[in-house]
């Protein structure tokens, strides 16, 4: 852990919370329901980026590679599953707007 | 022996969908009963009881006591579950197929995660049974469920990246993933704040799924909105594998400071008393039933929070005790509800004399969880109380009982509401729940009983269970 | 046989009076005389023997009963007066209903008292002592013009009383580790040898209270002058002279003699000393001004209550001496007066003093005969039998400081301005116009009242018996020659006092208006004759008031609770419930706010 | 190490672009800014020695997480122009909320540095080295056994979410 990458890791450990803020603020103030998705996709982006770099600066990047396909595939498909849901809300509603899915109160 | 657990339900999954032969649903909900009566039994056979770590294609699966317990109740929970399915009208057959395939997929998963010992794998399993639960409430993809999955969805897909970044530093710090590694760097680096900040986004990730007080926006239209026996499902076992059973695995690896044993306490007893407070007079029956079992896994929590090893095993007796009488309860919201079709308490009253065996059941049910003495809930509330009271936070124990009052508040407003009164007259034609809902509403109410009865068994069982 | 029989047969009698059907007034007139002659002949009998009745360890309790000469004095003493007093109740009461209950209750008083008297067990003592109240609330409600409500008051002021008796008891048994009052006597003095711990003062004084009480002190008193005017006369005779009267002295003479050992002019002894003047010279003062004969005969008899307490508080062999004869001649002489009040009243229907028109002197000379000699002993006039004991009161009060003697004298004086003032309202003021035909009191109503006259005059001149008798019942040595120098200067000035009050009695008789003279002036100024008119200031009356202003208040704070309870809880947990509920308004982004809030606190934590 | 300015100069262009892919007022046009994200992403991944989790990052999160969203997108309703003015605006206020939140996150890490606090564990060494090949096949069995659950509940979770019921035809 030499000099220049205790500098490049401080930057690879401040990503992933900057990356986390951004996908909240996009997920809560979304109006479109897509929206929220990319919200939690960029979030995703950045605990990949935080894999990676946990991987490589902690000594074997090999299992982080490994830890980085799985999760990509987890990742898929809980899109899908999330892409299902909206086809089917938008089905029901045929808007997208987050207003129509705000209705369970109490 | 351990991977079977896990292997079986995939062989049925793709048994039942080579489609050999037209495969009806009533098959396939009978081959689901089969495996988790053949689960409820096969755990009992001697090797789960030792810890050898079975290294069979270099699986690093090991059963404890606390995943023994875990693996009785999923067998529990999921035969429920299935008996309610089998008897629900509202969910159309070919979805009742799917239904069986996801539960055995779950079922799959939570044995997984029950036996894992890798904090990422931990977290693979964990979306695993989330990914199955989003469909299974989205089963009968009406508005409600619709909406109820999605948020679960996004709510706990936030809670998975925080999960996993926590994994990512861990796995930075401690060079592997295994628990035994994590322990031992927590030794060492426990105080620095990098990993400190990790162990919170991990507990902070549980909290989510397990739907502590403050990160339980989804689980009450989660559980209102889904079909019958998904709730029946996801509030018996999925928040509690997924949300509390984690944590216990983790307690041993984080060393439990007393500042960590403070979040735990603090925010189990919000949870216990906003989430009765909530319940008190809620129009909508499962809703209600939400906000109890919320309110209950505060109890879990906050006996965690005590930081003993009495805590953890009154937390654990809790949990089992709670995932019965909670399913019971459920089971019977949706007896109730095949009957009357509707789950406002409003238009309900006098169901009693109607309905005799989801009354009395319910009843039962009701006073376990309000910790009345001869029944299960009972003597887990009393170990909580004690384990708080000897752990040294007096004042946490005072507030669990103080806050049974209101459980016991809101279940017999429930009560009076909908099971006395007078009957209204479009009820008088309604007759008892279907034959399995009832054979499950009385196993459940059997095994509350039983505990109850029989405590001081079950009591050297336990410890034996945990002296391994 | 044994004492014991003292307490059963009267008791029996009682009860057997109640039960019997009213149709055997005559067997229960005749019952009752008998019941009462047996108690004298057992006491007589038994008098002076020590016997142990059952020491029935069994029940815990070592019940025996002792017969100290004292007891035993005091018990015949009761006897005699009781069996005057119920032929005089025989002949005096018409025969109904509340008759048979008022015999059947003194014969269970009576047997309370023997049960007191005898008894040498504190559980027994206390037992009996309580026990008196229930006979004495039928006693006084068998009287007539709706007597309860006198009758409610006397309970509940003699149970306060009794509440610190029974306090000051328990102390002494604690102190004593028995409950047996002979074997506590000798303990207690052992663990108090002078030494006023607080234990043993509020001891002290809390027995000290009990028995001023029952003797008619001053804040327990305001029940007597009303049931003398409501209960039948009987009773006042029995009940508040005889009876409280040896109760108060019996136990005033257990407390300081055998109890405490407290010297002679210590503190204590001082104030009772200054609380019985007190007493005294309230009562006689209220006395003077009464317009009723029978009211100004309780106040007088509270006044020598007093005049007992300064006697005993005195704390020297002299001072209970004194107490003891005192009480013996007081109720010797007040029976007597009673009586005669009683005769007028079954003459002339009522002894309020502008109803009668006096001038009975014609009409009732024996009465008028009995008034004489009994009013004599009640003025303290010499070589009647009140004077010896005043004087001797006197003597021992001298002994502590002058100004008892000084207050005490007052109280004599003012005692006897009353006397000589209703004598002469009563039987000598001449309008009486014989419209009445009054005829003189029937004679078996007459004998008693003779009796007691007679006592007075004979104890009066024979004065050394009773003193022998006394002195020995209470094994003190009587200092036999006490000066004789002090005794002339006592005799002289108490005829001092004999012939300013006739003085004063001659002017006022001319004036024919009222025979109070000098002292009707000090009385207004004093403003004493209001003071008891409007009963203002009678303790029991603002205690009952303070009560009601009490449980008014207590209502309107339940109320409040109530209204606290059934509305407001339910209302706020059902607000909390409500806003819980809106908090959860399905937006998914406010889930998210609380997860994010969640961590912040999370990490304020850490 | 010159790759350093790459690095950082990678990162800064990964936030910049998430912020405009997440407040882009106009959804397909996030959708493709996503996909410029994980392209970023990958490129990345290659520099930090782990060329097969990029490749695969490259070719599902590029590819076909971006191919659902357009579909998903246009699937369900044609863009109409009514709003374009409004959410121009929120875009606007969006970027520049986005903008000080980030400068806020990096004024916080700086003041961690500045404390120079030991918040950064001292790494153990490599144990051993291992490639990718054998530590996906034989060191991580249970996951494979994961991912062939998670595989089938997708499956499932297609069956379901899409196919028609009987009773919506």
């Amino acid at each position: 852990m030499n000099a220049e990458s205790l500098i490049l890791f401080k930057f690879y450990i401040m990503i992933m919370p900057i990356l986390f803020i951004i996908g909240i603020f996009a997920v809560m103030t979304a109006k479109n329901i897509v929206a929220i998705i990319i919200g939690i996709e960029i979030m995703t982006k950045g605990v990949t980026l935080l894999l990676a770099a946990s991987g490589y600066f902690g000594g074997n990047p090999e299992i982080a590679q490994n830890f980085i396909i799985v999760m990509i595939i987890i990742e898929v498909v809980i899109l899908t599953i999330a892409s299902g849901l909206i086809v089917n809300i938008v089905k029901k509603y045929d808007s997208l707007s987050t207003k129509n899915i705000r209705n369970l109160k109490g | 022996m351990f991977l079977l657990l896990v292997l079986i339900p995939l062989f049925l999954v793709l048994l039942l969908n080579l489609n050999l032969y037209k495969v009806n649903y009533k098959i396939a909900v009978l081959i689901a009963g089969l495996f988790s009566l053949f689960q409820m039994f096969f755990i009992f056979s001697p090797n789960f009881f030792s810890t050898g770590l079975v290294d069979l294609l270099s699986l690093r699966f090991e059963c404890d006591g606390i995943s023994w317990i875990m693996l009785f109740s999923i067998a529990i929970v999921s035969f429920a579950a299935i008996c309610v399915l089998y008897a629900s009208e509202t969910i159309a057959s070919g979805k009742k197929f799917h239904f069986v395939n996801l539960v055995l997929l779950a079922l799959a998963g939570m044995n997984g995660l029950v036996f894992v010992r890798d904090i990422f794998s931990i977290y693979v399993f964990i979306e695993i049974i989330a990914a199955t639960s989003y469909v299974l409430i989205a089963l009968d993809k009406t508005k409600k469920s619709l909406e109820a999955s999605f948020k679960y969805l996004v709510i706990s897909s936030v809670a998975t990246v925080m999960m996993l970044s926590a994994v990512a530093i861990l796995f930075m710090a401690a060079g592997s993933t295994d628990f035994i590694k994590v322990a031992q760097m927590y030794k060492e680096y426990g105080a620095n704040p990098l990993i400190v900040v990790a162990s919170v986004f991990f507990i902070v990730g549980l909290f989510i799924k397990g739907g502590v007080m403050p990160f339980h926006g989804w689980l009450p239209d989660a559980y209102s909105a889904s079909p019958n026996p998904t709730s029946v499902f996801l509030a018996g076992i999925v928040t509690k594998t997924t949300g509390i059973y984690t944590l216990v695995r983790l307690y041993a690896i984080f060393d439990f400071n007393y500042s960590m044993q403070l979040v735990f306490l603090v925010f189990g007893s919000l949870s216990i008393v906003i989430a009765a407070i909530g319940a008190i007079n809620q129009d909508n029956f499962k809703r209600m039933l939400a906000y109890s079992s919320i309110s209950q896994v505060g109890y879990i929590v906050l006996a965690f929070g005590s930081g003993t090893i009495l805590g953890v095993f009154a937390g654990m007796f809790h949990l089992f005790n709670h995932s019965v009488f909670k399913s019971l309860l459920f089971v019977n919201a949706s007896a109730l509800e095949s009957r009357v079709n509707t789950n406002q308490i409003h238009n309900m009253s006098g169901l009693a004399s109607r309905m005799p065996v989801t009354s009395t059941t319910s009843v039962i049910a009701f006073l376990s969880t309000a910790g009345i003495p001869p029944l299960a809930g009972f003597w887990s509330k009393l170990l909580i109380v004690l384990a708080l009271w000897f752990s040294g936070n007096k004042e946490f124990a005072v507030l669990a009982l103080l806050a049974s009052i209101f459980t016991l508040t809101y279940f017999l407003i429930m009560q009076k509401k909908i099971f006395f009164g007078q009957l209204k007259e479009k009820f008088n034609t309604i007759k008892e729940a279907r034959f399995t809902i009832r054979l499950a509403s009385l196993f459940l109410c059997a095994i509350t009983i039983l505990t109850g009865l029989f405590f001081p068994i079950i009591l050297n069982f336990m410890a034996f269970l945990f002296s391994f | 046989m044994n004492i014991i029989l003292s307490i059963i047969i009267p008791s029996a009698a009682g009860v057997l009076i109640y039960l019997l059907p009213s149709k055997f007034n005559k067997t229960k007139n005749v019952l009752f005389l008998a019941a009462a002659a047996l108690n004298f002949l057992i006491a007589v009998v038994f008098y002076g023997k020590i016997i142990c009745i059952c020491d029935a360890s069994a029940y815990l309790v070592n019940l025996f009963f002792r017969n100290y000469e004292l007891n035993s004095f005091m018990a015949v003493f009761l006897a005699a007066v009781t069996l005057i007093t119920s032929i005089y109740a025989v002949a005096f009461m018409k025969q109904n209903k509340k008759t048979q209950v008022f015999y059947g209750s003194m014969l269970l008083a009576l047997s309370c008292v023997n049960g007191v008297l005898f008894s040498d067990n504190f559980i027994f003592f206390l037992f009996f002592w309580e026990a008196l109240m229930i006979p004495m609330f039928l006693m006084i409600a068998s009287g007539e013009n709706k007597p309860v409500p006198t009758a409610i008051k006397a309970f509940t002021i003699s149970a306060v009383a009794d509440l610190c008796l029974m306090f000051g008891v328990m102390l002494v048994c604690v102190a004593g580790d028995s409950f047996s009052i002979s074997k506590g006597i000798c303990e207690l003095k052992a663990v108090v040898p002078g030494t006023y711990g607080l234990f043993t003062t509020t001891a002290f004084i809390m027995l000290f209270i009990g028995a001023a009480a029952k003797l008619g002190a001053m804040p327990f008193h305001s029940w007597i002058p009303e049931a003398s005017a409501k209960a039948p006369v009987a009773f006042m005779v029995f009940m508040v002279t005889a009876v409280e009267k040896i109760l108060g002295i019996y136990l005033l003479i257990r407390i300081t003699n055998d109890f405490f050992i407290i010297e002679q002019s210590s503190f204590i002894s001082v104030s009772a000393m200054t609380f019985g003047i007190i007493t005294a010279l309230v009562a006689n003062a209220l006395a003077m001004v009464q317009t009723d004969f029978k009211k100004m005969l309780s106040y007088a008899s509270i006044g020598q209550a007093g005049f007992m307490i300064v006697a005993v508080s005195t704390m020297s062999v002299i001072g209970t001496v004194a107490a003891l004869i005192h009480m013996h001649a007081h109720v010797i002489y007040k029976s007597g007066l009673f009586f005669v009040s009683g005769n007028i009243e079954k003459a002339e229907g009522s002894t309020d003093m502008n109803v009668i028109k006096g001038g009975l002197r014609k009409s009732m000379p024996y009465t008028f005969v009995a008034f004489l000699l009994s009013g004599a002993a009640f003025a303290g006039v010499p070589f009647f039998y009140a004077f010896y004991s005043k004087e001797m009161i006197y003597e021992s009060a001298l002994s502590v400081h002058w100004i008892f003697y000084a207050g005490l004298l007052i109280c004599s004086l003012i005692a006897i301005i009353t006397i000589i003032n209703w004598g002469a309202r009563l039987f000598f003021n001449g309008q009486n116009n014989s419209a009445f035909e009054d005829k003189e009191a029937s004679t078996w109503m007459f004998i008693p009242t003779i009796i007691f006259a007679l006592a007075c005059a004979l104890l009066g001149l024979f004065h050394q018996v009773p003193l022998k008798i006394i002195s020995v019942v209470l094994n003190l040595n009587l200092p036999e020659t006490h000066s004789n120098v002090l005794t002339v200067i006592l005799i002289l000035i108490s005829l001092i006092l004999f012939i300013l009050a006739v003085l004063n009695f001659i002017k006022a008789y001319k004036k024919k208006t009222d025979y109070l003279g000098y002292a009707l002036p000090a009385a207004k100024f004093l403003k004493i004759d209001k003071l008891n008119l409007n009963e203002n200031l009678d303790p029991y009356n603002i205690f009952i008031s303070f009560i009601k202003r009490l449980s008014k208040v207590l209502f309107v704070a339940d109320k409040a609770l109530n209204y606290f309870y059934d509305l407001v809880i339910p209302a706020g947990i059902g607000e909390m419930a409500r806003s819980t509920r809106k908090a959860h308004n399905g937006n998914m982004s406010v889930y998210l706010l609380w997860v994010l809030i969640g961590i912040v606190c999370i990490f304020i934590i850490f | 190490m010159e790759n350093l300015y790459i690095h950082i100069f990678l990162l800064a262009l990964i936030v910049i672009i998430s912020v405009f892919a997440v407040s882009h007022y106009r959804i397909i046009r996030g959708a493709i800014l996503l996909g410029a994200v994980s392209f970023l992403v990958s490129i990345s991944l290659f520099m930090l020695k782990a060329p097969i989790a990029a490749m695969f990052e490259l070719s599902v999160c590029t590819g076909l997480i971006t191919v659902i969203f357009i579909s998903v997108i246009s699937l369900t309703n044609p863009v109409y122009a009514g709003q374009k003015k409004i959410n121009e605006m929120s875009m606007v206020k969006k970027i520049i909320i986005l903008f000080l939140i980030v400068a806020v996150c990096g004024f916080f890490i700086y003041l961690f540095d500045e404390k120079n606090i030991n918040w950064i564990p001292v790494m153990n060494d490599a144990q051993k080295t291992v490639t990718t090949k054998d530590s996906l096949w034989n060191l991580r069995h249970v996951d494979l056994i994961g991912q062939a659950l998670i595989l089938l509940t997708g499956i499932f979770a297609v069956v379901v979410l899409f196919k028609k019921g009987k009773e919506e035809k």
